[in-house]
C-alpha cells in the first residue's frame, strides 16, 4: 500500500511534468535567471575579496637595521612572528640601485654616494594580510638591532578598510540577491500551483491524504528548481572557465596583474552545490507553501 | 449510516441554502432527492461529505459526528462514499482511464486491482472505448459518466449522485439508473439528487423533496410529486 | 439561415463525430437535436459558430460559407447567435450580471441598454434576484439559467441551445422552453440539442435525431422517438 | 459605441486587477524584483565609468623645459591644444621640495642640492581623458623650448585599456540582465494570461473583436509592469541616496577620495525613465505575445 503509494506519486510527478510542460519550462527558466545573477554576483564577490587579499599580500613592511645589527639572528626572530610570510634581506647597495632606478632620468642626483652610502641595510618583510601589519610592525620596532620601521602608514589602513567594506557590501548584496532568488522561485512555484487548485480541491474530495496530493507538487517544486538552478550553474560556470581562459592569455600581457581568478575547487564547488540547493530546497517549500491554503477543504 | 438533525446552512453571502433539515438514512436504503433548482439539493449532498460545513446542526455519518471528525477520520468519511459532482469535476489533465484511476490510487489500491477495476467500471457505464479520452474530448454525458465510473469503481459504502444523468439520453440514464438499483440490491446505500421525473416515478423508491431548503415531504415509495 | 452540406466532423483523435450531415434550417423555424449521448450533436453545434471546423462539406450562415469567412465577418457570424453552451461557460470571476452583460458589451452597447436589458433577461429566466452572485455561489440550475440568459439577451437571430435544461426541474424547464418558443414566434430561429423527451414529445416541433453522427431522422411536428 | 467599448475595457482592466490582486501582486513583485537588480547594475556600471573617468584625469604629463624656453608662450601653446584641461608651472625649486617631500627620511641626501638645484623647469599638463595623453604628449614634445615630455608610459595605456574593458563588459552585463529582465517579465505576465485562457476563448464565441479581449489584458499588463517598475526604481533610488550621503560623509575622511558617486540627474533621470518604459512596454508586449495564442478561435 506504502509502495503503491510511493510509485503512484512518482507517475503523477512524471505525468504531470510531461503535461505542464511550458508551464514547468517558464517555472524553470525563471529560476535558472534568478539564480544566474546570484550566481554572476558571487563569482565577482569571490574574486573582488581574492583581489583584496591579493593585493594585501603586496604590502611590504621596510626594517631598517642599524649597523651593529645581527643580521642572521633578527631574521629568525622575525621570520618566527605570526603572519609573516616572507623576509628578504636589502642590503644597502642594492637599496641604493633600486634608488636610483626609481629616480630614472634624474639618477645623477646619486652619484658620488656610492662610497658613502647613506642608506642603511634593510628587511623587507610581507604579512599574509594587510590587517596584520601595523601590530607586526609595532612588535619589530622593538627588537634589537632595528632602527625604524616603515610599512606605507595610511595607505594600509586604507587597504584594510576598503577590503573589509567590499566584504561587508557584498555579503549585504548576496543576501538581497539570495532573497530576491527565494522570492523568485517561490512566486513562480505560486503561480504554476494556483493553475491546478481545483485538481487539488477534487482529489481531496475523493478522500486523498495531505501528502498524496503533496507529494507530487513537492517533487515536481525540487526538480523545477533544480533544473533551473543547473542551468543556471552550468551556464554561469561554463561562462567563468571561458572567462578564466581569457584573463589567463591578458594577464601574459601583465594587464590585468591584480587580478588572479579564483579557481580553487574548495571555494568554487561549494558555492555551485549551494546555489543547487537552494534551487531545490525553494523549490520544494515553495510548493508546499503555496498548496497549503487549498489543501483545507 | 447518515443522520441529519436540524442542520442549517447559511453561505457567506447570507443565502439560506438548507434550513432546519433533520433526515435519517439508513444502511441500504436508496433515496431520491427532488425539488426545484435552487432548493438546496447540492448543498444537502455537501454536507455530508464535508465540502460545506452546517452553519447549525449535526450531521451523523456512521455513528460519528462529521463535524467532530479530525485529520485521517475525514479521508475515512470520504473514502466510503462514492460521490458524482453535479459540476462533474474531472481533472482535465487526466484520461477518463485515468481520473477513474484516481479514486483506487487515494485509497492506495494496487496497480493490478486498477489495471481490473477501472475498465470494468468504465464498461458498466458504457464507455469501455473512451479510457483514453480526455474529458475535453468527451461529450457532455460521456463526461457524466465518466464521474459515474469514478463514484462505483471503489464499490462505496453510499453512493451520492448530485444530478447524474442530466446529461443523459433517456435510454442511457435508465441503464445508469438499474446499474445504482443493482448496488443498492447489493448492500450499497444510494442517494440520488435528481431533475428526472420520469425515473423517479417509476422506480417507486423513498422520494425526499425539498423546497426553499426545507423538506416538504418524505415518502417512501413516493413520486416525483408532478403531474406533467 | 443555416444550411450544411455533406459536413463531416473528424477529431484530432480520429473520432468521426459527425457523419455526413446535410440539413437546413429555415429562418423562424424551431428545431430539436435529439440523440443518444455521444452521437455528435454538440459537434453539430460546435460547427455552427466556428468553435471547429468541418473536416469536410460545407456550412452556410444566412448565405455565406462560414469556412470563408475571416476577421470581423466571424464576429459578425457570432454576434447575430445566442449560445447556450452545455458546459455552461461562464466567468468565474464576474457575476451572473457581467456575465449576462458581456454578451452585450462585445457589440458595443451602450451601458444605459445593458442597465435595462440584463435584468430583463435574469428575470425572465427566473433569476430575477441572483445577479449580484458569482457562478460558484449559484446552484446547478441556477448557472444554467444565465447561460440562458446571456443568449437571449442580445435578442438574436438564431438561438442555438445545447442541453439548456439538462440540471433544471420539469417545471422550471418548461418555463424556459415557453419562453424559447416566445422568442421564435417573434421571429428567432432557435435550435435546441436536448434529451428531454417529454418536453420534445409535447411541443410537437420539427425534429432532427442524429445517431453516429449521422442524421437518422427529420420530422416535422415529430416526436423523441422514445417509448418509456 | 466606441466610447462603450473603451469605457468597458477601463471597467474590465479596473475590476480584472481588483479580483485577480494576487496573482498582479505577486506579477508586480516578479517584476519589481528584475528590474531592481537591473536598475542596481546600471547605477554600479555609471559609478564604475564615473570613477575611471576620474582616475583617468588625474593621469599627469611632465613637461620638462630646457632652461631657454619661452615659458608664458608655451604654456598657451599647450594650453589651446585639444583635450588638454589645466596646465601648471612647477619651478625646478618646486620641484626638488617635492622630491624631498616623497624621499621622506631619506631628504637629507638632497643637501647641498638647493644651491645648485639640477631638476628643470615643468609643466604639469592634465588631459581630459587618459585617451588623449599619449597623442598631447607627442605633440608637445616638438615644440621649442621643451626639453623631454614624461607621462607615466605604461601605466597610462593600461588604464586606458582597463577603462574600455569595463566599458564592454559592463555594456554587455547589461544587456544580459535587460534581456533576464525581459525574460522575467514576459514569462511572469504570461503565467498570469495563461490563468486566464477559458475567459478569453469564451469572450471570443460570444463575438468579441480581438481588441476587446485583448485591451484589458495589454492595460492590465501595462499597469502590473510599470506598477513594478515604479517599486524598483523607487527602492533604489531610495537606496542609493542614501549611500551617497554615506559616500560623502566617508570621503571627507578622503577614504574614497576616487569615488564621487554619480548624481547628475542628467544622466540618472533617463536611467529611471528607461526602466519605467522597460516595465511598462514589456509588460504589455508580454501580455499581447501570451494572449496571441488564445485568441485564435
Ligand atoms: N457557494 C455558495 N454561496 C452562496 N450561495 C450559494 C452557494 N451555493 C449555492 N448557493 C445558493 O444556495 C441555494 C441552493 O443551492 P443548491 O446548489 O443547493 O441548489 P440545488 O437544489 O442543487 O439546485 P439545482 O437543482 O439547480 O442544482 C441557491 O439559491 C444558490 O444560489
Ligand atoms: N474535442 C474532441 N476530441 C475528440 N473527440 C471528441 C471531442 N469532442 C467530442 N468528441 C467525441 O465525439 C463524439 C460526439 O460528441 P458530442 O459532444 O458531439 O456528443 P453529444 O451528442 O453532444 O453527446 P451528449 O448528449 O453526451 O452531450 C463523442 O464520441 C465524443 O467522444
Ligand atoms: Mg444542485
Ligand atoms: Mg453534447
Amino acid at each position: 500500500m506504502i509502495f503503491n503509494t510511493v510509485w503512484f506519486c512518482l507517475r503523477r510527478t512524471a505525468a504531470s511534468l510531461v503535461r505542464n510542460f511550458w508551464l514547468g519550462a517558464a517555472s524553470a527558466g525563471m529560476i535558472a535567471v534568478s539564480v544566474a545573477i546570484l550566481a554572476a554576483f558571487l563569482l565577482v564577490a569571490v574574486n573582488a575579496g581574492q583581489m583584496i587579499k591579493f593585493l594585501e599580500s603586496q604590502v611590504e613592511i621596510n626594517v631598517f637595521l642599524s649597523p651593529e645589527a645581527e643580521r642572521w639572528e633578527l631574521r629568525d626572530r622575525i621570520q618566527s612572528l605570526d603572519g609573516v610570510t616572507s623576509v628578504t634581506f636589502i642590503s644597502k647597495e642594492q637599496a641604493l640601485k633600486e634608488m636610483a632606478a626609481s629616480l630614472g632620468e634624474k639618477a645623477d642626483l646619486l652619484t658620488g654616494l656610492e662610497d658613502d652610502n647613506p642608506l642603511p641595510d634593510a628587511f623587507r618583510v610581507r604579512a599574509s594580510s594587510a590587517d596584520v601589519v601595523p601590530a607586526i610592525a609595532r612588535e619589530i620596532e622593538f627588537f634589537p638591532g632595528v632602527d625604524k620601521v616603515r610599512y606605507g602608514q595610511g595607505i594600509v589602513e586604507k587597504i584594510v578598510l576598503i577590503g573589509r567594506w567590499l566584504n561587508v557590501i557584498s555579503l549585504g548584496v548576496a543576501a538581497l540577491l539570495a532573497l530576491a532568488a527565494v522570492f523568485l522561485i517561490v512566486t513562480t512555484i505560486r503561480l504554476s500551483v494556483a493553475a491546478r487548485q481545483q485538481e487539488v480541491s477534487i482529489m481531496k474530495f475523493l478522500g486523498a491524504s495531505n501528502w498524496f496530493v503533496r507529494a507530487p507538487f513537492l517533487l515536481e517544486g525540487m526538480i523545477i528548481g533544480g533544473t533551473g538552478a543547473i542551468a543556471a550553474v552550468t551556464g554561469i560556470g561554463a561562462a567563468y572557465y571561458y572567462l578564466t581562459l581569457q584573463v589567463a592569455r591578458v594577464e601574459k600581457l601583465s594587464l590585468l596583474w591584480f587580478w588572479q581568478p579564483v579557481t580553487d575547487p574548495q571555494v568554487l564547488l561549494p558555492l555551485a552545490g549551494g546555489l543547487l540547493l537552494l534551487g531545490i530546497i525553494m523549490g520544494g517549500l515553495g510548493s508546499i507553501v503555496s498548496i497549503k491554503k487549498y489543501l483545507k477543504v | 449510516m447518515l443522520h441529519m438533525f436540524n442542520v442549517t446552512k447559511i453561505y457567506p453571502n447570507n443565502v439560506r441554502a438548507v434550513h432546519d433539515v433533520t433526515l435519517r438514512i439508513r444502511r441500504g436504503e436508496f433515496v431520491f432527492l427532488v425539488g426545484p433548482s435552487g432548493a438546496g439539493k447540492s448543498t444537502l449532498i455537501k454536507l455530508i461529505y464535508r465540502e460545506e460545513l452546517p452553519s447549525y446542526g449535526q450531521v451523523y455519518f456512521n455513528g460519528r459526528n462529521t463535524l467532530r471528525l479530525k485529520g485521517r477520520e475525514v479521508l475515512g468519511l470520504r473514502r466510503s462514499i462514492g460521490l458524482v459532482f453535479q459540476d462533474f469535476r474531472l481533472l482535465p489533465q487526466r484520461t477518463a482511464f485515468e481520473n477513474v484511476a484516481l479514486a483506487l490510487e487515494v485509497v492506495g489500491a494496487s496497480g493490478r486491482q486498477i489495471k481490473k477495476l477501472v475498465p470494468e467500471a468504465l464498461k458498466r457505464v458504457g464507455l469501455g472505448q473512451k479510457g483514453y479520452c480526455y474529458p475535453s474530448q468527451l461529450s457532455g454525458g460521456e463526461q457524466q459518466r465518466v464521474c459515474l465510473a469514478r463514484a462505483i469503481v471503489r464499490n462505496p459504502l453510499l453512493i451520492v449522485a448530485d444530478e447524474p444523468t442530466g446529461n443523459l439520453d433517456p435510454d442511457t440514464a435508465w441503464g445508469l439508473m438499474e446499474l445504482l438499483e443493482q448496488f443498492n440490491r447489493e448492500g450499497t446505500t444510494v442517494l440520488i439528487a435528481t431533475h428526472a421525473w420520469d425515473i423517479v416515478n417509476k422506480m417507486q423508491k423513498r422520494v425526499i423533496a425539498l423546497e426553499n431548503g426545507r423538506v416538504v415531504r418524505d415518502e417512501e415509495r413516493g413520486s416525483y410529486g408532478h403531474d406533467l
